[in-house]
């Protein structure tokens, strides 16, 4: 077969292993942990990482979307931070305005990177750094330099820490998001024409699919869902904060393509970008239990180098499946 | 239809000159900045004021010059400030004789310089095998290396602090050529290399053509995977020079810190640039410019006094109008 | 309710939750916690933030979760890691913050953790200011560099400074930028401020790195550091010390990251039923070119 | 649509370009590469903004400015390059944008379903939710012809559908062109193969440099005066050629210069066997599908032998990459040029010397005055239309693209030159050209092993004809015996005719 039809055989293939490499993956190193760590598989630890990995979860849905037009959002940190300000500032005003003001801003910002992209034409990567470093300013502005508390009082303060059914609450609101993403991406003509324009953007054009709204839409999707993420950080944690979210980019990009999405856009999964940020998420609570019973206490710079070297396992081994499938 | 017509017709010459902005984009961006920093900055027009700017933006552009070959294949290297730790880390090791053993001045010197460098480009050799070898996208085959590298770098000191004093080795950072700082001319050495390179050899042009279109280029006979394998490697090698740069200036290696951030100081310079982030299109002396433009917006803000939370938002601005500026009129 | 209580035992199971490691102070103070949880046969469940609260919440849920006796925090900021705090006093784990405090309008010391022990922030700014006025005899013109934007001792060691240095009409502050408590950003920051404002006469960084910086910056603007201008800073490591027997740095507060012994000791205390003061406040010491060459061995 | 004008950076493209078309009718729009016909097209669905003119569709002055809304009034169009989305599903390229929806969301059975039954009336029997980009380009092509043609459009516009379709799926495509017109849906074709044109179209508008030259009844127009119209010359000079630029030769040597034999290859290659001998032309025909592209990929390194022995020279080889087939004197000239061929970014300067870099080069260093000379003499000898040799080369027409990728190999002067589908989408000046070029070059001593889905083409310039089917090499016709009947016997039927017969027919 000639290599494009083969690569994009590779592709599909990819996507397919990705999707249930990264789910075998994620289970093998549950079973690790739950057969090497005490109370690793008890109810707390287990719903303590649910609680703190919906934030990511939400952000890389947001970036899934984006990655699957061929874009690409590193803001989403920066903004998840600058949301977190803005809701913690208007908190005590209620939940739904803090709710409203903290998704409303990750909103804005993900307009004017749609905007600039579908219309100024420049590329995701800079138009996305530059709203990166505007969000981050414009988070320690807001928040003059430091953390601001949030209102202790109310129902606010619940989003982030409160149980329902007696599961944390921020990951009720991820598993909804992303059963909402799947329908959007799987069923309605928005998330194919997501994947179209990701596809072959000038072809997407052609058969008169509406490829700047489709633009916008995602990165304006981002922005919301990094908005709602920084809503449940500044609730989760009781203050906004102006100098969080560095490196959840990297963190989401990773779990997309962990999750077997394509970069370059066209094929992405929603299910597995959900199995890769738990994936990631659940390497630094088993290095942190790893720490905690002693037998080697590995230092911080031990935890980046394993963190690496796993990415690297998950990868190659991704790669080299897909390679013999296809071969 | 006709007032339609005419104001079409109009269309032409506006796209025309569009072109000549995206040549002229960058350099008239820094001409503006360079005019307004006469007017407003105090002390600008100082020798002294030129050499800081060149030696602050020495590292940038250096590491950029192999970000801009790295992006003009199609890809892109995050790695690039983990490797400049590593080199940074590696040095005063060799330096103390904490890896090869006591040496005499001269081998010592000699191995520093050269030991980290070739380290450096080994690893990105190992980004590029990921990326060629087992087709792994490059901003994830890099991103290992940006997490583990910089581990590997704390590693290998403990994270701690070194400090050293080596005025031979220290030539790089601290040294001058007829009044000029060391680094800037090796910068511009670099610079006018990799411009040439990618203008007039084959090399460049197999560099462009994979990244125009891979399949084409693959079946013109060129050898992608290599081509793909040197700049990956070159890009590491020039980190690796960077990462001694920055610890010779400051007499001491961290591992924690050394090259921090610099991939997106690095990307940001490129595009800045001109060059195409999806690759098929460079200019290493439009990178150069691009990474002009950011040092002197730094500074301008800095010796302004205006505050670091609005001076980020600015710089937000000024890049994505730079880079706009590129935009008009490139193909449509 | 009040604090859980800490059984008495042979041993114990207790975690340190850093903030981050990537600087030379971080460095000597976990150094110094696990030195003294070794030499006590202790085992130290040790977390990295990487310099993000969020994650160090999530370090102290993996810690509860484990079930440690108790918790050291060395807090990354002062609000979000109230909850943290929290938590673990509904898990029962008494807590014991170390160099930073947390939000003291919601967590009360000898209620929601035992203690707070570190030292005071805004003081070493106070310090520090009050030796530059005394060395310029309160005529100066002053180039700050602030620690990173957003962090507590950026922000106490500003107030301090700037709360003496206006009380002196003869004291001006030209210049106020970050340099992330780097050294080399400390460099190249002071060099670009140097160009600006040559007429300054004074340098005041929030740490021993930036001002080792600002040191070869003002030597590279072809000035002499400690003649033409005066530099004090905050911390006291070795290099500093060296720099102030050189002639170079004036003086230096000290910041002590050596926390171990008298961390594990009040947690001892602790488990024996003692009533345990609410703030633990470090003795710090000042270095000047009086007792720098004296006190250099024992610097971190 | 009248006076149409369009500038492309200080290039005109189009001046004064008019084009009326009736309901119900047929229309053939031709001209030479380069003339303005896609072009013109792309204007008329919204695709591009015209500078001047203007456009009248049933009477009424429209402006459309995306193709959407081009679609919206009722034009649907299939452009000259393949334009679907590979990754998706072929029933997706086919319903994008317009999906069956149930409760608000899409109806998948339906989308297979229907897209199933579409592609059936075209005779073509697929897996409907593989990827598109699975299949070949016939088969893209006529996905993308269904997609155009279920719209319920009053005009479908269709920029060289048939250059990679062979002769049945050609007759396919005039049965629903001449179904259209009955229901009174209106046609644009464009094609650089004359019979088709007299086949299905009614009238005819013939460009030249940007403008309408012509206008006329197909069936009033000769062929001759058709295309001495469009090449703007005398009909003698026209007529002086035969329907191809080949004139046919016999003297190649005997020795075997390449030869694959019992190639194994995929799911597709069972057992091909070719040989090709210096200076004569060898034809690959057969079916779509049957798998010549792949012999001819392998023969070029481009994939890796997986069974079967490859000799150059007589003696066994194993190219491990293009490269080394280069090396080793061998070009190749992919028929999907839009991927395969093209570096849309480089300019045409570049883009032709390609593969000759190396060769011209001393010590990496790039002979740029060598290079200007090569690329000169190329584009004169093949009349390629560009502003200057550093234009982009996305900017030229398809056809001139094409003759810039021919002269990357042409340049190269290789010892054995292989072609799949060479003269696509190639007007019929240029087309007898680039063919009497080849033949030039294989009196010469060249080797050319020579795909093509136009039998006329292998007919007249093969001098051995090699049958593929299924994979399989099942016949093999030499002189004489190459005839369309028999081609088309053997492509069908596995086996040559009874020689017999064909002397007779
Ligand atoms: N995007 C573009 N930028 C610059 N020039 C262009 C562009 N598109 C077309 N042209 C020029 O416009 C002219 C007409 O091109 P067009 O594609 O309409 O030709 P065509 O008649 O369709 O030819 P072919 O038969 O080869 O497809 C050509 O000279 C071409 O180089
Ligand atoms: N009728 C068909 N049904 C399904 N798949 C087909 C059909 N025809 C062709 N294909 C696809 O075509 C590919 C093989 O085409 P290949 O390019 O090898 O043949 P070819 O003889 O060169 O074709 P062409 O004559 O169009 O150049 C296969 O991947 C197959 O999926
Ligand atoms: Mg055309
Ligand atoms: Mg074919």
């Amino acid at each position: 077969m000639p290599p494009r039809r083969r690569s994009l055989g590779a592709a599909r293939a990819a996507s397919l292993i990705g999707r249930q490499g990264v789910l075998v993956a994620l289970l093998l190193l549950i079973l690790f942990g739950a057969l090497r760590y005490d109370n690793f598989l008890g109810s707390y630890n287990v719903l303590s990482l649910l609680r703190y990995n919906a934030m990511f979860a939400l952000v890389a849905l947001g970036m899934c979307f984006v990655i699957m037009t061929g874009g690409i959002d590193l803001s989403v940190g920066a903004v998840a931070a600058m949301a977190s300000v803005v809701s913690a500032l208007v908190s005590p005003y209620g939940l739904v305005p803090a709710l409203a003001a903290g998704i409303g801003a990750g909103l804005l910002t993900g307009l004017v990177n749609g905007l600039v992209i579908a219309w100024g034409g420049i590329l995701p990567f800079i138009t996305t750094l530059a709203t990166m470093l505007a969000a981050n300013g414009m988070a320690l502005l807001l928040a003059g330099n430091q953390s601001v508390s949030v209102s202790w009082e109310g129902l606010f303060i619940e989003l982030g820490q409160g149980d329902l059914f007696g599961l944390p609450v921020p990951a009720l609101i991820a598993a909804a998001a992303y059963l909402l993403g799947s329908l959007a991406l799987n069923y309605t003509a928005f998330g194919r024409n997501t994947l179209a324009v990701g596809g072959n953007e000038e072809a997407a054009r052609l058969m008169g699919l509406p490829v700047r709204r489709v633009k916008i839409a995602v990165y304006v999707l981002s922005g919301g869902l990094a908005g709602l993420a920084g809503v449940i950080l500044a609730s989760q944690f009781g203050a906004g904060q102006p100098t969080e979210g560095a490196g959840w980019e990297l963190f989401a990009i990773a779990a997309v393509v962990v999750g077997g999405t394509l970069l370059t856009g066209g094929i992405g999964s929603v299910g597995a970008t959900l199995s890769g940020v738990l994936l990631l998420g659940l390497i630094f609570n088993i290095l942190n239990f790893e720490n905690g019973r002693g037998a080697i206490s590995l230092s911080a710079y031990w935890q980046s180098v394993i963190r690496g070297l796993f990415l690297l396992v998950v990868v190659v081994l991704q790669s080299r499946l897909t390679a013999r499938r296809t071969g | 239809m006709a007032e339609l017509s005419l104001s079409k017709r109009s269309e032409a010459p506006a796209r025309r000159m569009g072109r000549r902005m995206r040549d002229w984009g960058a350099p008239l961006a820094l001409l503006a900045l360079l005019v307004f920093n006469v007017a407003v900055t105090p002390n600008f027009l100082t020798w002294q004021t030129f050499f800081v700017n060149l030696t602050q933006v020495a590292t940038i552009v250096i590491v950029a010059v192999g970000m801009t070959l790295v992006i003009a294949t199609g890809g892109i290297d995050l790695s690039v400030g983990s490797l400049m730790a590593i080199a940074g880390a590696l040095a005063p090791l060799i330096l103390g004789g904490s890896l090869f053993g006591p040496l005499d001045p001269t081998t010592a010197v000699a191995l520093a310089l050269g030991v980290p460098v070739l380290v450096t480009a080994a690893l990105g050799l190992f980004n590029g095998v990921l990326v060629t070898g087992f087709r792994i996208q490059p901003i994830i085959a890099t991103l290992v290396l940006f997490i583990a590298g910089r581990g590997i770098a704390q590693v290998m000191t403990n994270g701690n602090l070194q400090t050293f004093s080596n005025p031979s080795f220290q030539w790089i950072g601290l040294g001058r050529i007829s009044g000029v700082p060391v680094q800037a001319v090796l910068m511009v050495v670099i610079v006018l290399a990799m411009a040439w390179v990618l203008r007039a050899t084959v090399y460049g042009r197999h560099v462009l053509a994979t990244g125009g279109n891979e399949g084409a280029a693959r079946l013109a006979g060129i050898p992608v995977a290599r081509v793909k394998l040197a700049v990956y490697a070159i890009s590491g090698l020039l980190s690796g020079i960077a990462g001694l740069i920055v610890i010779s200036i400051n007499s001491s290696a961290d591992a924690n810190l050394i090259g921090l951030g610099m991939e997106l100081d690095a990307i940001a310079a490129v595009a800045v640039g001109g060059t195409l982030l999806t690759g098929g299109r460079a200019t290493v002396i439009g990178t150069l410019l691009g990474a002009l433009i950011i040092q002197l917006v730094r500074y301008t803000l800095l010796a302004n006094g205006v505050p670091d939370a609005a001076a980020l938002v600015v710089k937000a601005a000024i890049i994505l109008l730079a880079v706009w500026l590129q935009r008009q009129g490139a193909s449509r | 309710q009040g604090l859980p209580a800490m059984k008495q035992k042979e041993t114990y199971k207790v975690g340190f939750a850093q903030t981050e490691s990537n600087n030379p102070w971080r460095i000597a103070q976990t150094e110094s916690m696990k030195a003294e949880a070794a030499k006590r046969g202790w085992q130290l469940v040790y977390t990295d933030a990487a310099g993000s609260a969020a994650k160090q919440v999530a370090d102290v849920d993996s810690m509860i979760a484990q079930g440690v006796d108790l918790i050291f925090l060395a807090p990354r900021e002062e609000k979000p890691l109230v909850p943290a705090v929290m938590k673990a006093k509904r898990a029962g784990i008494p807590v014991i913050l170390l160099d930073r405090t947390v939000d003291e309008s919601v967590a009360k010391a000898g209620r929601d953790y035992v203690t707070f022990i570190g030292s005071d922030f805004v003081e070493e700014g106070r310090r520090a200011a009050q030796w530059l006025v005394k060395a310029t005899n309160g005529n100066a013109r002053i180039i700050q560099l602030e620690g990173t934007a957003g962090s507590s001792p950026a922000n106490d060691r500003r107030k301090g400074f700037e709360e003496v240095i206006a009380k002196n009409p003869g004291m001006k502050i030209v210049a106020s930028q970050s340099g992330d408590f780097v050294r080399d950003k400390g460099r190249q920051v002071t060099e670009t401020l140097l160009q600006a404002h040559p007429d300054a006469t004074a340098i005041y960084a929030h740490n021993d790195e930036m001002v080792i910086g600002a040191i070869a910056a003002v030597e590279a603007a072809g000035r002499t550091p400690g003649k033409d201008i005066r530099l004090v800073s905050i911390d006291g490591t070795r290099d500093a010390l060296q720099a102030i027997i050189d002639g170079k740095l004036g003086a230096t507060v000290e910041c002590s990251p050596r926390f171990g012994p008298k961390a594990f000791d009040t947690a001892l205390r602790y488990a024996k039923g003692e009533k345990i003061e609410p703030k633990i406040i470090n003795e710090d010491q000042f270095f000047d070119a009086s007792n720098a060459a004296a006190k250099i061995g024992e610097a971190f | 649509m009248r006076g149409i004008g369009k500038h492309f950076a200080g290039v005109a493209a189009l001046t004064d370009a008019s084009l009326e078309v009736g309901r119900g009718e047929v229309h053939a729009l031709i001209g030479q590469n380069g003339a303005g016909k896609s072009t013109l097209i792309k204007i008329l669905t919204g695709a591009y903004r015209r500078d001047v003119g203007e456009v009248l569709f049933d009477g009424r002055p429209i402006d459309p400015s995306s193709p959407k809304d081009a679609r919206r009034l009722g034009i649907s169009t299939i452009y000259q390059e393949v334009n679907l989305v590979p990754f998706r599903s072929v029933a997706e390229n086919v319903f994008l944008g317009r999906e069956p929806r149930r409760f608000g969301l899409i109806d998948w059975r339906r989308v297979h379903d229907r897209a199933a039954e579409l592609l059936r009336r075209f005779g073509i029997e697929i897996d409907v939710r593989r990827p598109l980009g699975s299949y070949n380009i016939a088969v893209q092509q006529m996905v993308a012809i269904a997609r155009a043609v279920s719209f319920d459009a009053r005009l479908v516009v269709m920029d060289e559908p048939t250059s990679s379709l062979d002769e049945q799926e050609v007759e396919i495509l005039f049965g629903v062109i001449r179904q259209l017109k009955e229901s009174g849906v209106s046609v644009i074709f464009v094609s650089h193969r004359l019979d088709e044109l007299y086949a299905v179209c009614d009238r005819v508008t013939v460009m030249r440099d940007g403008r309408t030259v012509a206008a006329s009844a197909m069936r009033d127009i000769g062929k001759l005066e058709l295309v001495s119209t469009m090449l703007g010359r005398r009909m003698t000079e026209v007529e002086r050629g035969g329907a191809t630029g080949f004139t046919g030769s016999a003297h190649h040597g005997r020795e075997p210069l390449l030869a694959v034999e019992g190639l194994r290859q995929g799911r597709r290659v069972q057992d091909a066997s070719v040989e090709l001998r210096a200076g004569e032309i060898v034809g690959l025909a057969g079916l779509l599908g049957s798998g010549r592209t792949e012999v001819a990929r392998v023969l070029f390194g481009a994939d890796a032998l997986e069974g079967g022995t490859l000799r150059l020279n007589g003696r066994p080889v194993r190219f491990q990459s293009p490269a080394d087939a280069i090396r080793a004197g061998i070009g190749f000239c992919s028929e999907d040029r839009k991927s395969e061929g093209i570096i849309p970014d480089m300019s045409i300067r570049e883009n032709m010397t390609l593969a000759l870099l190396p060769a011209m080069s001393r010590a990496g260093i790039v002979d740029t005055y060598h290079q200007q000379s090569v690329v000169w003499t190329f584009i004169r000898r093949l009349g390629i239309k560009c502003a200057s040799p550093d234009q982009k080369i996305r900017e030229l027409s398809g056809g001139n693209q094409q003759k810039v990728l021919l002269a990357r190999w042409l340049c190269m002067n290789p010892k054995v030159l292989l072609l799949d589908e060479p003269t696509r989408g190639i007007d019929v000046g240029a087309k007898a050209e680039i063919q009497a070029l080849i033949q030039e070059l294989a009196d010469g001593g060249m080797g050319v092993l020579m795909i093509s889905s136009e039998l006329e083409e292998l007919v007249e310039g093969a001098d051995r004809v090699v049958v593929l089917r299924d994979g399989r090499t099942v016949a093999e016709l030499d002189g004489d015996a190459v005839s369309e009947p028999a081609l088309m016997h053997a492509m069908a039927h596995g086996h040559s005719q009874d020689p017999a017969e064909t002397a007779h027919g």
